[in-house]
């Protein structure tokens, strides 16, 4: 079992620490991918996830712990070797394009051995996929901000590393084409067999992208998974609240293994582990209450979000809980409209109340009432 | 043969005899000029490697201090020892003089009556209050002049002399010795110090307003009644690891010729050192005096004093 | 490195008599002395190398290109030879005085005129003659700046001239701090124009030890001092910038202003000025003498002089340059404290004069070329000479010595504008650090590069006093010509080799600037320009 | 009327056309922006948002058409009044931080005639505001890619301008962060009256917090409204294609006002204009389509993307045509399931074929079988 694994896994972090001057940065992450696999890091601003990438990469040497690649030992606190001999690709968060190169040369700067001919094949395949065919002679300053970021982009795929570090490579992009590149990117990869670890800050990427995803907090890897148990069985309180929309209810568990709610009794076959009269703190997700005129349980909206197809209400209940939910965007429900909802649970995740409080949160953003997270001040 | 030479003269006023001697004898000479003490410093840690057979120079603080850095050996051949008069060697003959360079008092023609002078001591007097210029004491030739004087009146009376000679100055001690000259000529002051060269350059300059400045100052030749008018001198010797010792004794030997003694006087307005070599035409006119056969090593001995002196007095 | 040792060695092998003696009599007034002149150069510089760098690289306006390469010449003149010529026009003997005089009919102390042999005369010459310091590096950076970072301080409501002040400037403090380091050590350093001016500093103290007082240790025990004053000051500087950083995102070139009437004319006035009083001037004083001396140009070993000259300065240029590449660039991809130290030491050689370096050099060089010619006599039975001392060796060592601060100094400033994410990504794609050298810091440090070449081509070319002590037999350059004739007050002989001097000093400049000129046009090709309406 | 649109305008483009060396970026742009409103501007990268923005701001010079502040004409052919006159603040795609400044001195750069406290109290605010409390002494290069973005941001806000420029100010920042911040940075703007265009590429940010928006699209704005017309009533095919998802499908109008298309006959108002027999395309969004087991019209799923709350579908209908519809995630359908579809439209959004054909588009994005726009190539 363990040399299976170690041929596997191409990365592999063993309680990873970073310290930058005074601060610890990150702080024990343990992560592996797979070769092949594409891993996706989220996490709010400042948590540390360039930092992460940049060790992983060799420019950052580490305090404690250690990053094997293919399962050789490349970074412990006693021995870094260089980013040169690592075989990594990198997408720089300021994509760090070189100003004195025209989009080709960028492009095929790294393809060190390869012919004229096979990188000006190269780069002409990669302009296409990007979407900026004939743009080879151009300079990077002669570029929009996403046409720079999708040069960077070109130049990271060009050599085909074996590791490719993405950090938020499509920031930069309209949601359509971020869109279609990240699908085109995902192929590619899986295509040239290239295993990529990419930090972003767009979950529906993260999902649509990652065979592997996490998020980090604080200098934390709070959770390694795949998307889906990530979004629906979140193992972390910090993990629910930053993956999708959602509020945190405070609820009861009874004799009986069901939960006294705002929202009413509720049942979950996990709850029969728990003891009796145990406070908890469970997940609501905006699709777990689906609006029903018949239902007894009864709120009154109290902000409206536009958003396309559907739109997001905050709703407050009689019993003065603020709850979240989603209405397609034809029906026109207004803030000061009173209207039913019916709880329809697939999953219940439930975190026992006194683990992991939630750090200063802010109350200021009325759509959120349990709030967001600050980014840990220094 | 090829001799190799450091001189702290500068080239134009070496290299030309030089040639010539290597002309007549057919023997090299290689030359390196620069400043003196660097070179001294130079030979003293190339130490035995090194290549100079001669180190010439100018000052006898400088050529004392050789001296005393051990760089010399005595020079034996009596054809060199015999010409040039026994104040003008070095102890223990490790260097011989090979001209003189005097240093006088200058006035303006006309403005200022030559009776009125007496010596160095006016430049202190009351008399000329703010009416004297003088170069840096920087400079060593003021260094050397007040290192003689120090011989001659003890270190007290020199140090009085020195701050009374600051006081009397009408500006600034900058420049070289002819802007002393061109400032007497200006009008600035009446009376200036500076090495009788610099006139005779001036005189036979191709500028026209140099050769006026010349003409409207005269020489004072002070303390004829008592030691006489303070002279330098420049002077070569054999080096202690020198490789080519015959060659170089005669090359000392050529510089102390007649012709080699009437081509330094022509061209650079120095009195030879040989005691019987006619002086120049420009020599003769400025007058003949009585030099300061003070013992020059006793210049290089008082130097460093010379300075602590100047720069109690405020000499700058 | 070495030299910094071998003379802290000397610093506490002497005595200290001397030095208490000359604490009680000159020092203080020569510290004044060097602290004003310093101040006044300071001033100086800033005020004229900024000024134009900024006018040269922000605005268009008519002679602007010709301006900005001819704007170095100055730095083609020695200094003191500027200083001969002023004094030649200006003393009470020269001309402008006399004419006066006949004119008017006054005699010396009727009028008042400016003393050009004082501390202020020493100011000025100094400040005209080392502005290009800081103007040539002020301008490397100027051009290296972001015009986004310019255009978030007018978005801020700052004028063109506001964000020059706040923004621009600051960012290019680290050059202009090289600049006037440059400049402030060449001063502390110079001992030619200031004896010439009458005006004592630090280093007249150096000299008059050694010299006057035949005192060498006592000399070095002062250069010690004042290179710890030296290091004190870069330490100060260093700690006051702390952790800022200065390099750009996206570094776009900025679009120059089109400057019409007044202001174009003004700005013309402002950068010609310095350019007349540095280098037209004297450089016509300097043609009028040669004329005087026309059989020399004929004469073939003054060419040769030329040719030593000119060789001689490419050679140590490349060189320094080279070694100045190799520990900046060290320095920044290995940026522990040996290198630090190292580094910073290796860049205080031009605080000294360059007699005390080629003194110290000396010392170095003939012991070991004691211990080659030991062994090779043990081994060989053969004595090679002096290797290393004797040879041109020793002078190319001696100027690696005094110039790698100039370019050290010139290519930091350079690189400090170059973000650290772009190393990144250079060897992220499998480069090594000299590959990335190559590929991505040569070419964006091409104006840093090419500035250091100039400053220390024609630095060399000027360099005197190590020169002096260490060249081989009948080797001569221009500089040592012209100092010879200068020294003896010949100064109508002196005129021919310094003119070459600076014609030949013109060459590279020319052909450097060109280039420089070259890289700022080709960022810019694809600019419009906006027209300013006020 | 012409009187009253001058006074309450704040920023007026006039058929504005820019050149960057040969190429025209933007291209007749004309909108108007009342005083106190937000207006977004989306568009795909490279189409001319920045470009726009710089001309605004006055550091790009036009080369037809004007630009009016307040009424008062500030850009034209012939003059450019200084950006520093204009009273204009900006976030810049890059941020442009003063790296030789703190984060402090950054923010407070541009409250020239604030007092010292002033400045304080305006930097501790702000810095509250974007989560980064006592970060004043920090340089940016200590600074994350988001926190770095944010102070940007602060910077903008500080001095309190009458006109904000924003171009892409949350595309760093992690969804949460980025919800909130929008939510925030819209009540300060409201609260201080300021007027504000924002560049975004996130639709959601857009929805939430434009009183305006448009899309443009190679130079050109193809429509200027509010976010609930542009995406439910687009005027133009491409501003269809690119606010949410949705394919265009062909229909045949005929007599009755009807039109026959691969999801049946459907009836709309706007139909009967229409002249019998004539071709139009139409618009198809997810939420148009509603899953219901029991509709005759069926098709097989040939892909799913997991986006949190729903998946989103694309089905072929048995008449081969693709479809996008959403499902909630719980409901676990599978690629090659079969399933009804009933279409649910509250608006139909109909063009004439031949009107805007839609410029060589890729089809390789099987998600999206209309394809998705190339960035206009040089
Ligand atoms: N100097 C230049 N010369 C020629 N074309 C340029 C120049 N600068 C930008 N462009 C082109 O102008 C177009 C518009 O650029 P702009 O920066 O306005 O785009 P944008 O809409 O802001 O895009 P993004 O969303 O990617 O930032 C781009 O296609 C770009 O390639
Ligand atoms: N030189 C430094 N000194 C001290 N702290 C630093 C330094 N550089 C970065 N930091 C801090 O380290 C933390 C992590 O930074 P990092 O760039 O890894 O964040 P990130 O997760 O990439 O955030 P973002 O999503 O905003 O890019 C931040 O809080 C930042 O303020
Ligand atoms: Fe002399
Ligand atoms: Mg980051
Ligand atoms: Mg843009």
């Amino acid at each position: 079992m363990h040399s299976r694994s170690k041929t596997l896994s191409l990365l592999q972090l063993d309680h990873l620490h970073i310290q930058l001057g005074k601060q610890a940065i990150v702080r024990g992450v343990s992560m592996q991918l797979n070769a092949g696999d594409i891993g996706c890091l989220l996490g709010p601003s400042g948590c540390g996830k360039t930092t992460l990438l940049r060790a992983i990469a060799g420019f950052q040497s580490v305090t404690a712990g250690a990053i094997a690649l293919a399962g050789q030992q490349v970074s412990s606190p006693t021995a870094t070797q260089a980013p040169e001999q690592r075989g990594i690709g990198m997408v720089f968060q300021d994509f760090a394009l070189f100003p004195h190169l025209t989009v080709a040369e960028n492009i095929s700067f790294g393809m060190r051995h390869a012919s004229h001919q096979e990188k000006q094949l190269r780069v002409d395949e990669l302009l296409n996929r990007i979407g900026l065919p004939g743009y080879q002679k151009r300079y990077p300053h002669e570029l929009s901000g996403g046409q720079q970021q999708r040069v960077a982009l070109a130049r990271a795929l060009a050599p085909r590393p074996r590791l490719l570090l993405l950090d938020e490579p499509f920031s930069s992009l309209d949601a359509e084409l971020r869109e279609r590149l990240a699908i085109e990117v995902r192929e590619l990869l899986k295509k040239e067999q290239i295993t990529a670890l990419l930090v972003t800050h767009d979950q529906q990427e993260a999902f649509a992208m990652a065979d592997q995803a996490g998020v980090m907090y604080q200098g934390e890897l709070l959770q390694w998974d795949t998307p889906y148990q990530l979004y629906h069985q979140p193992r972390h309180q910090m993990v629910a609240d930053f993956i999708g929309h959602g509020v945190l209810l405070q609820g009861t568990v009874n004799a009986s293994g069901r939960m006294a709610s705002p929202l009413g009794m509720l049942e979950h076959p996990s709850l029969s582990a728990v003891a009796d009269g145990t406070p908890v703190n469970f997940l609501v997700r905006p699709d777990d209450l689906v609006p029903d005129p018949q239902s007894r349980l009864r709120g009154t909206i109290k902000a409206r979000g536009f958003r396309g197809a559907h739109n997001l209400y905050t709703v407050e209940l009689t019993s003065g809980v603020e709850v979240l939910t989603l209405s397609p965007s034809h029906e026109q429900l207004r803030v000061g409209d009173e209207l039913g909802l019916r709880p329809d649970f697939d999953h219940l995740v439930v975190f026992a109340a006194d683990h992991c409080e939630l750090p200063g949160f802010s109350n200021q953003a009325p759509a959120f009432p349990d709030g967001l997270p600050e980014a840990q001040s220094a | 043969a090829t001799i190799n030479v450091y001189s702290a003269r500068k080239e134009a006023l070496i290299k030309p005899v030089l040639e010539q001697f290597s002309e007549k004898t057919g023997i090299d000479v290689r030359l390196l000029t620069g400043n003196g003490d660097a070179l001294l410093a130079r030979l003293q840690h190339e130490g035995e490697n090194s290549p100079a057979d001669l180190f010439l120079t100018v000052d006898a603080g400088n050529l004392h201090r050789a001296a005393e850095a051990g760089i010399f050996q005595p020079i034996t051949s009596t054809d060199v020892l015999n010409k040039v008069p026994a104040h003008l060697h070095g102890v223990d003959n490790l260097w011989v003089g090979l001209s003189l360079r005097a240093r006088p008092i200058f006035y303006a023609k006309g403005k200022v009556d030559p009776s009125e002078l007496n010596g160095y001591e006016d430049l202190a007097s009351e008399k000329w209050a703010n009416n004297v210029c003088i170069r840096s004491s920087d400079n060593i030739y003021n260094q050397s002049l007040t290192a003689a004087l120090i011989s001659h009146w003890g270190e007290e009376k020199t140090e009085q002399w020195a701050k009374g000679l600051v006081g009397n100055l009408a500006k600034p001690p900058v420049g070289g010795d002819r802007d002393q000259i061109k400032a007497v000529a200006a009008g600035v002051c009446d009376i200036a110090v500076a090495n009788t060269y610099y006139l005779g350059l001036m005189e036979a300059s191709d500028d026209a307003a140099e050769r006026e400045a010349a003409s409207k100052v005269s020489i004072f030749w002070p303390n004829q009644d008592s030691f006489g008018t303070h002279v330098n001198v420049s002077g070569i010797g054999l080096t202690q690891h020198a490789k080519h010792k015959d060659a170089a004794q005669q090359l000392i030997a050529y510089l102390l010729s007649e012709e080699a003694q009437l081509w330094y006087a022509a061209t650079n307005n120095e009195y030879p050192a040989v005691t019987d070599v006619e002086w120049s035409e420009r020599l003769q006119n400025w007058g003949e005096f009585q030099m300061d056969d003070i013992d020059m090593r006793v210049l290089g001995e008082n130097n460093a004093a010379a300075v602590k002196l100047m720069n109690r007095a405020g000499w700058r | 490195m070495v030299i910094v040792w071998s003379l802290l060695e000397l610093l506490f092998g002497g005595d200290f008599s001397t030095l208490s003696h000359l604490w009680q009599t000159v020092i203080p007034e020569y510290v004044r002395h060097s602290l004003l002149l310093m101040a006044g150069v300071t001033v100086g510089v800033i005020v004229l190398g900024v000024s134009t760098a900024w006018l040269t690289t922000s605005c268009r306006f008519p002679g602007q290109r010709f301006l900005s390469w001819a704007l170095l010449l100055p730095l083609a003149m020695p200094a003191y030879i500027t200083a001969y010529t002023y004094t030649g026009m200006l003393d009470y003997g020269g001309p402008v005085q006399q004419s006066l005089r006949e004119w008017f009919g006054w005699s010396y102390g009727d009028y008042w005129f400016p003393q050009i042999r004082s501390l202020g005369g020493a100011i000025a010459v100094l400040s005209l003659v080392l502005f290009p310091y800081v103007y040539l590096i002020t301008r490397a950076t100027f051009i290296q700046q972001s015009a986004t970072t310019l255009e978030a301080g007018r978005s801020l409501g700052l004028t063109p001239w506001q964000c020059f002040l706040r923004i621009a400037l600051p960012l290019a403090r680290p050059a202009i701090v090289t600049g006037t380091t440059l400049a402030l050590m060449e001063t502390l350093a110079d001992y030619g124009t200031v004896q010439y001016f009458g005006v004592t500093t630090f280093t007249t103290g150096i000299f008059r030890t050694w010299y006057g007082l035949g005192d060498l240790y006592g000399a070095l025990q002062l250069a010690g001092l004042l290179l710890l004053a030296v290091i004190t000051l870069i330490l100060i500087e260093r700690w006051s910038r702390r952790q800022a950083r200065y390099d750009q995102r996206n570094p776009r070139p900025a679009t120059p202003f089109e400057l019409r009437g007044g202001k174009a004319w003004l700005a013309s006035v402002v950068c010609w000025l310095p350019l007349i009083f540095g280098f037209i001037l004297p450089a016509m004083q300097l043609a009028s003498w040669s004329i005087e001396r026309w059989q020399v140009w004929t004469d073939p070993t003054f060419w040769n002089l030329t040719w030593n000259s000119f060789s001689l300065a490419m050679v140590a240029a490349l060189l320094v340059v080279l070694v100045a590449l190799w520990l900046a660039y060290g320095r920044r991809q290995l940026p522990n404290r040996w290198i630090r130290t190292s580094v910073a030491f290796a860049g205080l050689g031009y605080a000294i004069p360059g007699l005390v370096i080629a003194v110290g050099l000396l010392v170095l060089l003939t012991a070991a070329d004691h211990v080659i010619i030991d062994i090779s006599k043990a081994w060989f039975d053969w004595n090679p000479g002096l290797l290393l001392s004797g040879t041109l060796f020793a002078l190319l060592f001696a100027y690696a010595v005094r110039f790698l601060s100039v370019a050290l100094q010139t290519l930091q400033a350079g690189l400090a504008e170059i973000r650290p994410s772009m190393d990144e990504a250079a060897r992220i794609h499998g480069y090594k650090p000299l590959q990335v050298l190559r590929m991505i810091h040569l070419p964006l440090l091409r104006p840093s590069v090419l500035t250091a070449l100039i400053l220390v081509g024609v630095d060399v070319l000027k360099e005197l006093p190590a020169t002096l002590v260490l060249r081989p037999f009948d080797f001569n350059t221009l500089a040592v010509r012209a100092y010879e004739m200068a020294g003896d007050e010949r100064l109508a002989d002196a005129g021919p080799p310094a003119l070459m001097m600076v014609m030949v000093g013109l060459i590279p400049v020319i052909l450097l600037s060109r280039a420089m000129l070259k890289s700022q046009q080709n960022a810019l090709k694809e600019q419009d320009f906006v027209p300013v309406t006020a």
